[in-house]
C-alpha cells in the first residue's frame, strides 16, 4: 500500500487451529495472497511448539535458520517484512516451562516472565521488526477486579520489559483486548499512566475496544501519543457490559455465544452493520500523523483469502489508499 | 503516459464461496455479487468477462448488461471484456461438423448478438466442436463442415463489432495439433480467431507456446490457468464426460503459479511480448474449489504470479 | 408395501450444477445414507452428462444399464431407489426438449411419455413413488380457475395411469412457491381418481408456505402416497410466493428478507416441524409406504444426513415401531 | 453375534462461522458432533487429556459429558490420549529427569477422569519425535520402558491400563525396537495399542504386530494410510507428521484403497479371542477437501458392510475348528 501511513497485514486469520498453517507451501499461500492484496509486511501471532512454526520464534528459526532465512522465506512471496509479534504471557506454551500458568498480575511470576520475554525481544528486533506487541494481563473472569495496587503490578511487569525492549532498539505495545482484566476506560487509562510513556506505548485495536465499550476514535484523540501500534478490525457486536467476565469467555463468549448466539464477533472491514467508524478512526489517526503500523486483521472469521482481498478492497476503494 | 501498460487482466466468471446452505456463485444475490467484485479488483484485476448464459440473470436481476457492467465499474473494474458462448452441442441439432445443423448454430447467433448489443465486446468465445466422441473420427470433411460453420458465425458477430474466437477444450473435436492447425487453414482470418487456453492445450498434448506462435496473428485473447495432468488413453473421449468424470484424473485445472503445474507460463509470457501482442490475457481458474480448493486464494495466487512473474516479462 | 420405510434424497448433495459428478462421490453419499440408517434414497431429475443421476438415459450411460445402477446401489447397501422428484418444467437436453407444461393439452402426450420412462425405470430400481410438481409457481401462471384445474386434473391422472402400469404411483408434490399453495390441493385432488393421483406430503414446504402439515394428514390422509420430512427455517408470511420467479428470488435468495436458508435436515436448531406429531398424524392416517428425510441443501451434507439418522433412530422409529408392535 | 464395541476417537473438525474447528468451539457444535457419532452406531468414545477441561465445562464436568455421551447411545468414556510430541526441558520421556513431571501430568488427567464409568485405556506415545531423541540405542529405550513402567502402575490404581501408541515419527518405531521396548516393560503395567497406519507407514506390519502381542493389547486405531515411510521422513525436523515434503496427507479412513489389511485384521482379532473396544480413528481428514462427517459415516459403513463379513467367516471358522 502506498501511503503515508504504515500498512500491515496479520496471519492469526489463517492459524485458526492446532494442525492447520503448518507446511511452507501453505504459508507461502498464504503472503501471496496478502501481497497480492497488496501489503508488503506482515504481523505474526505467538503460538507453541512444532506446528506454530511461523509464530513462535524458536520455532521458526529452527525453521528457517536464522532471522535472515526467515526474511528470505517472505521475500519469495515478495513480503518484505515484519511490523510486529504478537505475545500473550499468560498463554501456557511448551516452551515457557513446560505449560506454565503465569500472570502479571501475580508479582511472584514477575521475573519468569521477564525472563519469557527475551526470545521475543531478540526475534523483534532479529527481523527487523518495529513492536512487540502484548497482552498486558490474563482475562478478567480468571481474576477478581484489579484495584490501582493490582494495576501496578502488571505495569510493573512491563516497565521492565519496556527496558530491554527499547535497549534492543524495538517499541512494546501493550494491547487492550474485550476480555482482558484492565477492561474498562478507567482501568485501561490507569494502566497507561503506571507505564513508562518512553519505553511502553499502547496497542489500539479498533474492534476490541469497541466490544469492551470503549470508543477508539475518542480514545484514540485522548491517547494520541502513547498509542504506538494499531490493529483495525471491525465488529458487529458490543459486549452487553458483563459478558466478559462469564467463566471461560474465551470459549462461552468469544465462541458460544455470550447466550445471544453470537458465533463470530470480528468482521473484515466494511461488513455490513459494523460498529468501528473505520473511515473516522483512520482519518484521526492522518490528523496526528501517527507514525506507527496498522496492521489490518480479521481475527478468526472463515474463509482467510476472502477477508483479506475484502479487507484490501476497502482500503482502496473505501479509504482511498494507493495499492 | 510511460506506464501505459500493454497488457491488462481480466477474470473469468468461475466463482464459488460457501453460503449457508452450501456452495453458492457469485450470482446468488446482490450481496454475493458485490463480494466477488471487490475481491477481483481488490488483488488487481482490471476487468472480468463472463458467460453468455449469466444474461438473464443480468436482465433479471440488474436491469441488463449495461446496468450489470455499470456495477462492475462502480467497484473499480474497468468493463466487460469477452463472453464464453457455451453452447448444448448435440450431433442431432449443434455441431458444427454436421452441416444439417448450421442454420440452427447461426440462429442462435443471431439471437444471442442482439442480447449483448447494449455493451461493446471483444470477443465471443466459442468450443468450436462437438464432444470428441460425438465428432470422431475426425476427417477433414468434418473439419472443413466445421470451418464454414464458424466463418458464417464470425461474419454475423463481426457485424455487432465482436470477434468470433476459438477455444479449444481438450475433450472436444477439434484438439490435436494437426486438427487444430487444418482448421485454421480452413477458416477465415477476418471472421474467425484463435483464444489459446493454456491448459486445455497442455492437457491434450499440444504445446501452448508453439501453438500460439504459430499461429499469433489470430490469436484473441488467453484463458490463463494450469494443469498438472496430461491427458492419457480415453481421457479425452470419455463417456459421458471428460471434463469432471475422467477416471485418471478428478482435477484437471490449477491456478497459475501451481506447484507442479505444466504450462510454461514464462515462456508463454515471452511468447506474448515478442509477438507484439497489446490487450487483455484473461485468468481463469475453472472447478477451483475441487478437493479442497478456494477460489478467492486461488484469485489471489494466480494474480500474484501474473504481478510477480509475468509482468516481469511483459506488462 | 407394509409399513413405513425410510429413505434420503440425495439433492442436498448437488448444489451447482458442476458438483457431485464423479462416481466416488455418489459412492460415498449412498455409503453415508446406508450408514446413517437409511434403506433407500430418492432422486431428483437431471438433465445433460454433468446430471450422471438425474435421469434413466444417464444412469444407463454411466452404469451401462438401469440395473447397473440398481447394482451399484445394492452394493452401498441400500436396498432401493425410494423415489423420483420430477418437474416437467425443467428441460430435457436428452430428448432435446423445453419446459413442458401440464397446463397446456398439447404437451400432455410428452409428460405421458417422460414419466412413463422415469416410472419404468424406477420399478426397476425398487421404487414406488414418482413425485410430480404438478404445476409452476403461483407468480409464473395464471390463477388457476376451474378449467385450469380440470387440465391439470386431466394431466396427472393420465400420468398416475401410466405409471401405475410400472407399480409405480404419481404423487402430487406441493411446495411453497405452487399455484397450488392453500386451497387449491384439496380442489385438485378432489378432482382426480384417488386411485389415479396421491398426494405427497413434503413438511418443510406446507409449512414454509403457512400450512400446518398434520392438518393436510388429517384431512388427506387417505390421499397421502408418500412423504418427505425436511425441516423448514423461515415461513412465507408475506406471500413473497406470489411475485414472478419466486424459484429464484424466493427460494434461491431468500425475499426481501434474505432468508439464509428455507430448509435443513429434520431436528435442526431452530427447525419449525414437529416430527414427532406428524409421524404420529401419519400412524393415524394408517399411513404405509415411504418417508424420505431430506435436507434439501446443506452447508454440510454428511453432517446433515447423519442428524436426520440420529433423529429417525432415537425418536421417530421408535414412534413408528411402538404403534407397530402394539 | 457383532462386534458392538466400536468407539471413536476424537478427531473431528467441523465448519464453524470462525472457520473450520474442532466441534469444542460450542456446545450447540459438541452435541451435533455427539449425535452424528450415535447415529452411525458407535458406543465408545475416546478423547485427549485437553479437551477434558472443555468438556467439563460445557457439561458440568466431566462425568457430565459423560451422562450426555450416555443419553445418546454410548456405553462410556472408553479411553484417554496423552502425548508429548515435541520434547521439551521440561517434559521428555526418554530424559529420566522429566519423569516427575510427567507423571504428575498423568496424574492430573487421572483426577480429571474421577467419577466417570470406567475408563479402560491411558493411551500414550511413549516417545517424542524421533529426531529429538535420536540416538535410539538400547539405553534410551529403556528409559523410556521405566517412566511408562511407572506411570503404569499409578493408572491401574485408577482401573485404567496404560497402553502405548507408537507414532511411525516417534523414536521406538521399527520391529527391533518394539520388542525391545515390550522386553523391557512389564506385562502387568505396560500395554500395547495398535494403530493400524502408523505401524504401516513404519514399516511394521500390524497385523503380524498384534498376532506376536495379542496378550498385551488393549485397543486399536483402525485406520489406514497410502503410503509406507520410504524416505525417512520420520526424522524431518521439525515435524515430520505435517512437514513430510513427500507426503501431504499420511491417513484415510478405512475402505478407501489403502494399505492396510483390515479384513485380516479382524480375523486375527476374533481368533485370539480379543473382547476390547476397537476405535476409529481420522486424522486430517479434512485435507484435500475431506469432510469428517462423512469419513467416519464411510468408514463406519466399511465395518457393517465388510468388517462384520470378515468378523462372521472368522467366528464360523473358529466354530468348525472347534
Amino acid at each position: 500500500m502506498k501511503d503515508t501511513l504504515r500498512w500491515a497485514y496479520a496471519l492469526n486469520q489463517w492459524n485458526v487451529r492446532l494442525d492447520v498453517f503448518v507446511r511452507h507451501e501453505d504459508q507461502q499461500r498464504a503472503l501471496k495472497t496478502v501481497s497480492a492484496c497488496g501489503f508488503d509486511t506482515i504481523e505474526l501471532a505467538s503460538g507453541t511448539g512444532r506446528w506454530d512454526n511461523i509464530s513462535r520464534p524458536e520455532v521458526i528459526l529452527l525453521n528457517h535458520g536464522s532471522h535472515q532465512g526467515f526474511l528470505d522465506f517472505l521475500r519469495r512471496a515478495q513480503v518484505r517484512g515484519v511490523s510486529s509479534v504478537f505475545w500473550d504471557p499468560q498463554a501456557p506454551t511448551e516452551e515457557e516451562e513446560g505449560y506454565a500458568f503465569r500472570s502479571t498480575a501475580n508479582p511472584a511470576d514477575a521475573d519468569a516472565i521477564v525472563e519469557w520475554s527475551k526470545p521475543f525481544v531478540d526475534f523483534v528486533a532479529g527481523v527487523g521488526a518495529d513492536q512487540l506487541v502484548v497482552r498486558p494481563v490474563g482475562s478478567a473472569w480468571m481474576t477478581p477486579p484489579l484495584d490501582a495496587d493490582g494495576i501496578k503490578v502488571v505495569a510493573d511487569v512491563w516497565n521492565r520489559i519496556g527496558e530491554r525492549t527499547a535497549a534492543a532498539g524495538i517499541g512494546l505495545a501493550l494491547h487492550y483486548d474485550c476480555l482482558g482484566a484492565v477492561h474498562t476506560h478507567a482501568e485501561l487509562t490507569g494502566l497507561l499512566e503506571a507505564t513508562d510513556p518512553a519505553t511502553v506505548g499502547f496497542a489500539l485495536d479498533t474492534a476490541e475496544l469497541t466490544v469492551g465499550g470503549i470508543d477508539p476514535v475518542a480514545f484514540y484523540r485522548e491517547h494520541a501519543d502513547r498509542v504506538t501500534h494499531v490493529h483495525l478490525k471491525d465488529t458487529r457486536y458490543a459486549d452487553t457490559g458483563e459478558e466478559y467476565r462469564m467463566p471461560g469467555a474465551e470459549s462461552t463468549m468469544l465462541k458460544g455465544g455470550a447466550g445471544r448466539r453470537i458465533e463470530r464477533w470480528f468482521y473484515e472491514l466494511g461488513t455490513e452493520g459494523g460498529l468501528v467508524d473505520v473511515p473516522g478512526f483512520v482519518a484521526a489517526l492522518r490528523e496526528h500523523g501517527y507514525p506507527g503500523w496498522v496492521v489490518v486483521e480479521s481475527d478468526h472469521g472463515g474463509n482467510p483469502a476472502e477477508l483479506a482481498m475484502l479487507n484490501s478492497w476497502y482500503l482502496q476503494r473505501v479509504l482511498g489508499v494507493a495499492k | 503516459m510511460s506506464d501505459e501498460r500493454a497488457i491488462k487482466w481480466s477474470y473469468m466468471d468461475h466463482w464459488r464461496s460457501n453460503g449457508p446452505a452450501g456452495p453458492v456463485d457469485q450470482w446468488h444475490s446482490h450481496r454475493t455479487m458485490s463480494a466477488f467484485l471487490k475481491q477481483i479488483k481488490a488483488v488487481g484485476f482490471d476487468a472480468i468477462d463472463t458467460f453468455d448464459f449469466r444474461i438473464w440473470q443480468m436482465y433479471g436481476d440488474y436491469g441488463g448488461p449495461a446496468k450489470y457492467q455499470e456495477m462492475v465499474q462502480d467497484h473499480g473494474l474497468e468493463r466487460i471484456v469477452n463472453t464464453f458462448h457455451a453452447a448444448d452441442y448435440d450431433v442431432r441439432n449443434y455441431a458444427p461438423h454436421l452441416p444439417e445443423t448450421h442454420e440452427n448454430i447461426l440462429e442462435d447467433f443471431r439471437v444471442t448478438m442482439g442480447r449483448w448489443s447494449e455493451i461493446e465486446l471483444d470477443n465471443i468465445i466459442v468450443m468450436p466442436a462437438t464432444l470428441y466422441y460425438d465428432m470422431e473420427p475426425v476427417t477433414e470433411d468434418k473439419l472443413k463442415y466445421s470451418a464454414e460453420c464458424w466463418n458464417k458465425v464470425g461474419e454475423i458477430t463481426a457485424g455487432s463489432g465482436v470477434r468470433l474466437t476459438c477455444h479449444h477444450e481438450f475433450f472436444c473435436g477439434i484438439q490435436s495439433e494437426p486438427d487444430i492447425d487444418t482448421f485454421y487453414s480452413y477458416t477465415d482470418p477476418r471472421y474467425v480467431s484463435l483464444f489459446v487456453d493454456t491448459a486445455q492445450h497442455c492437457i491434450a498434448g499440444v504445446d501452448p507456446v508453439a501453438l500460439y506462435d504459430r499461429h499469433a496473428h489470430r490469436v484473441s485473447g488467453f484463458h490463463f490457468k494450469d494443469t498438472r495432468n496430461v491427458a492419457t488413453g480415453d481421457d479425452h473421449r470419455h463417456r459421458p464426460d471428460s471434463e469432471i468424470m475422467a477416471p485418471t484424473t478428478g482435477k484437471w485445472f490449477h491456478e497459475m503459479g501451481t506447484d507442479q503445474g505444466l504450462v510454461d507460463f514464462a515462456a508463454m509470457m515471452t511468447a506474448v511480448r515478442d509477438n507484439g501482442y497489446r490487450g487483455w490475457i484473461s485468468v481463469e481458474h475453472d472447478k477451483a474449489n475441487k478437493e479442497g480448493g478456494d477460489y478467492s486464494e486461488s484469485t489471489a495466487i494466480s494474480r500474484w504470479y501474473a504481478k510477480n512473474v509475468l509482468e516481469e516479462i511483459y506488462r | 408395501m407394509n409399513g413405513i420405510r425410510w429413505s434420503y434424497a440425495i439433492n442436498q448433495w448437488k448444489p451447482q450444477f458442476d458438483d457431485f459428478v464423479r462416481r466416488e462421490q455418489h459412492e460415498r453419499a449412498l455409503k453415508t445414507i446406508s450408514i446413517a440408517g437409511f434403506e433407500g434414497v430418492e432422486l431428483t431429475y437431471g438433465t445433460g452428462r454433468w446430471e450422471p443421476l438425474g435421469n434413466p438415459q444417464q444412469l444407463a450411460a454411466n452404469f451401462g444399464s438401469v440395473a447397473g445402477f440398481r447394482d451399484f446401489v445394492r452394493g452401498c447397501a441400500l436396498d432401493a431407489v425410494s423415489s423420483w422428484y420430477w418437474d416437467p418444467a425443467e428441460r430435457s437436453m436428452e430428448h432435446l426438449t423445453g419446459p413442458l407444461s401440464p397446463l397446456a393439452e398439447a404437451d400432455v402426450p410428452a409428460i405421458v411419455a417422460r414419466a412413463t420412462e422415469l416410472a419404468e425405470a424406477l420399478a426397476a430400481l425398487g421404487g414406488s413413488v414418482l413425485l410430480v410438481r404438478p404445476v409452476g409457481g403461483a407468480g409464473d401462471v395464471e390463477p388457476l380457475d376451474d378449467d385450469a384445474i380440470g387440465r391439470l386434473a386431466a394431466c396427472w391422472e393420465a400420468v398416475g395411469r401410466a405409471t401405475s402400469e410400472h407399480g409405480v404411483r404419481t404423487a402430487l408434490h406441493v411446495d411453497f412457491l405452487s399455484a397450488l399453495r392453500r386451497d387449491h390441493v384439496p380442489r385438485l385432488l378432489d378432482r382426480t381418481d384417488p386411485s389415479l393421483v396421491g398426494l405427497a406430503v413434503d413438511t418443510g414446504e406446507l409449512t414454509a408456505g403457512g400450512i400446518d402439515p398434520v392438518s393436510v394428514i388429517e384431512r388427506s390422509g387417505d390421499r397421502v402416497w408418500h412423504v418427505q420430512f425436511k425441516d423448514a427455517l423461515a415461513v412465507d408470511d408475506a406471500e413473497e410466493y406470489l411475485q414472478p420467479h419466486a424459484h429464484w428470488t424466493v427460494r434461491v435468495r431468500g425475499g426481501a428478507r434474505e432468508v439464509p436458508r428455507w430448509f435443513a435436515e429434520p431436528g435442526v436448531d431452530g427447525g419449525l416441524v414437529d416430527f414427532a406429531a406428524v409421524t404420529r398424524a401419519l400412524q393415524a392416517a394408517d399411513y404405509d409406504g415411504w418417508i424420505v428425510v431430506e435436507s434439501d441443501q446443506s452447508p454440510h451434507p454428511a453432517a446433515s444426513a447423519l442428524l436426520a439418522g440420529y433423529l429417525v433412530q432415537r425418536e421417530l422409529r421408535p414412534l413408528v415401531e411402538g404403534k407397530e408392535a402394539a | 453375534m457383532v462386534w458392538t464395541k466400536w468407539s471413536y476417537m476424537d478427531h473431528w473438525v467441523t465448519e464453524t462461522p470462525q472457520g473450520p474447528q474442532p466441534p469444542s468451539f460450542n456446545r450447540a457444535y459438541m452435541d451435533r458432533y455427539v449425535k452424528q457419532l450415535s447415529a452411525l452406531g458407535f458406543t465408545g468414545f475416546d478423547t485427549f487429556f485437553f479437551y477434558l477441561p472443555l468438556y467439563a465445562g460445557m457439561y458440568g464436568g466431566v462425568p457430565g459429558f459423560e451422562r450426555f455421551l450416555q443419553d445418546n447411545g454410548f456405553d462410556k468414556i472408553t479411553g484417554i490420549f496423552s502425548a508429548y510430541p515435541s520434547a521439551t526441558r521440561y517434559t521428555a520421556p526418554h530424559v529420566r529427569e522429566t519423569h516427575d513431571r510427567i507423571v504428575a501430568d498423568c496424574e492430573n488427567t487421572l483426577r480429571m477422569c474421577e467419577g466417570l464409568t470406567g475408563v479402560e485405556n491411558f493411551i500414550v506415545m511413549p516417545t517424542s519425535t524421533h529426531h529429538q531423541t535420536e540416538p535410539v540405542t538400547d539405553d534410551t529405550i529403556k528409559v523410556v520402558a521405566d517412566l511408562w513402567n511407572r506411570v503404569g502402575a499409578l493408572t491401574l490404581q485408577h482401573g485404567m491400563k496404560t497402553t502405548c501408541h507408537f507414532e511411525f515419527w516417534g523414536a521406538i518405531r521399527t520391529r527391533e525396537q518394539l520388542d525391545t521396548f515390550f522386553r523391557h516393560t512389564d506385562p502387568e503395567l505396560v500395554f500395547f495399542f495398535c494403530d493400524t497406519a502408523q505401524h504401516t507407514i513404519a514399516g511394521v506390519d500390524p497385523v503380524q504386530m498384534f498376532r506376536d502381542y495379542s496378550d498385551r493389547c488393549t485397543g486399536f486405531h483402525f485406520k489406514d494410510t497410502k503410503n509406507v515411510d520410504e524416505h525417512e521422513a520420520y526424522r524431518t525436523p521439525p515435524d515430520p507428521e505435517l512437514m513430510a515434503p513427500q507426503v501431504t496427507r499420511w491417513f484415510y479412513e478405512m475402505g478407501e484403497g489403502g494399505l492396510v489389511d483390515f479384513p485380516a485384521l479382524m480375523k486375527e482379532i476374533v481368533a485370539s479371542g480379543y473382547d476390547g473396544w476397537l476405535t476409529v480413528e481420522h486424522d486430517k481428514a479434512e485435507l484435500g477437501g475431506g469432510s469428517y462427517a462423512e469419513a467416519t459415516a464411510v468408514a463406519k459403513w466399511y465395518i457393517d458392510n465388510v468388517l462384520a463379513e470378515a468378523e462372521a467367516e472368522a467366528r464360523a471358522e473358529l466354530e468348525t475348528a472347534r
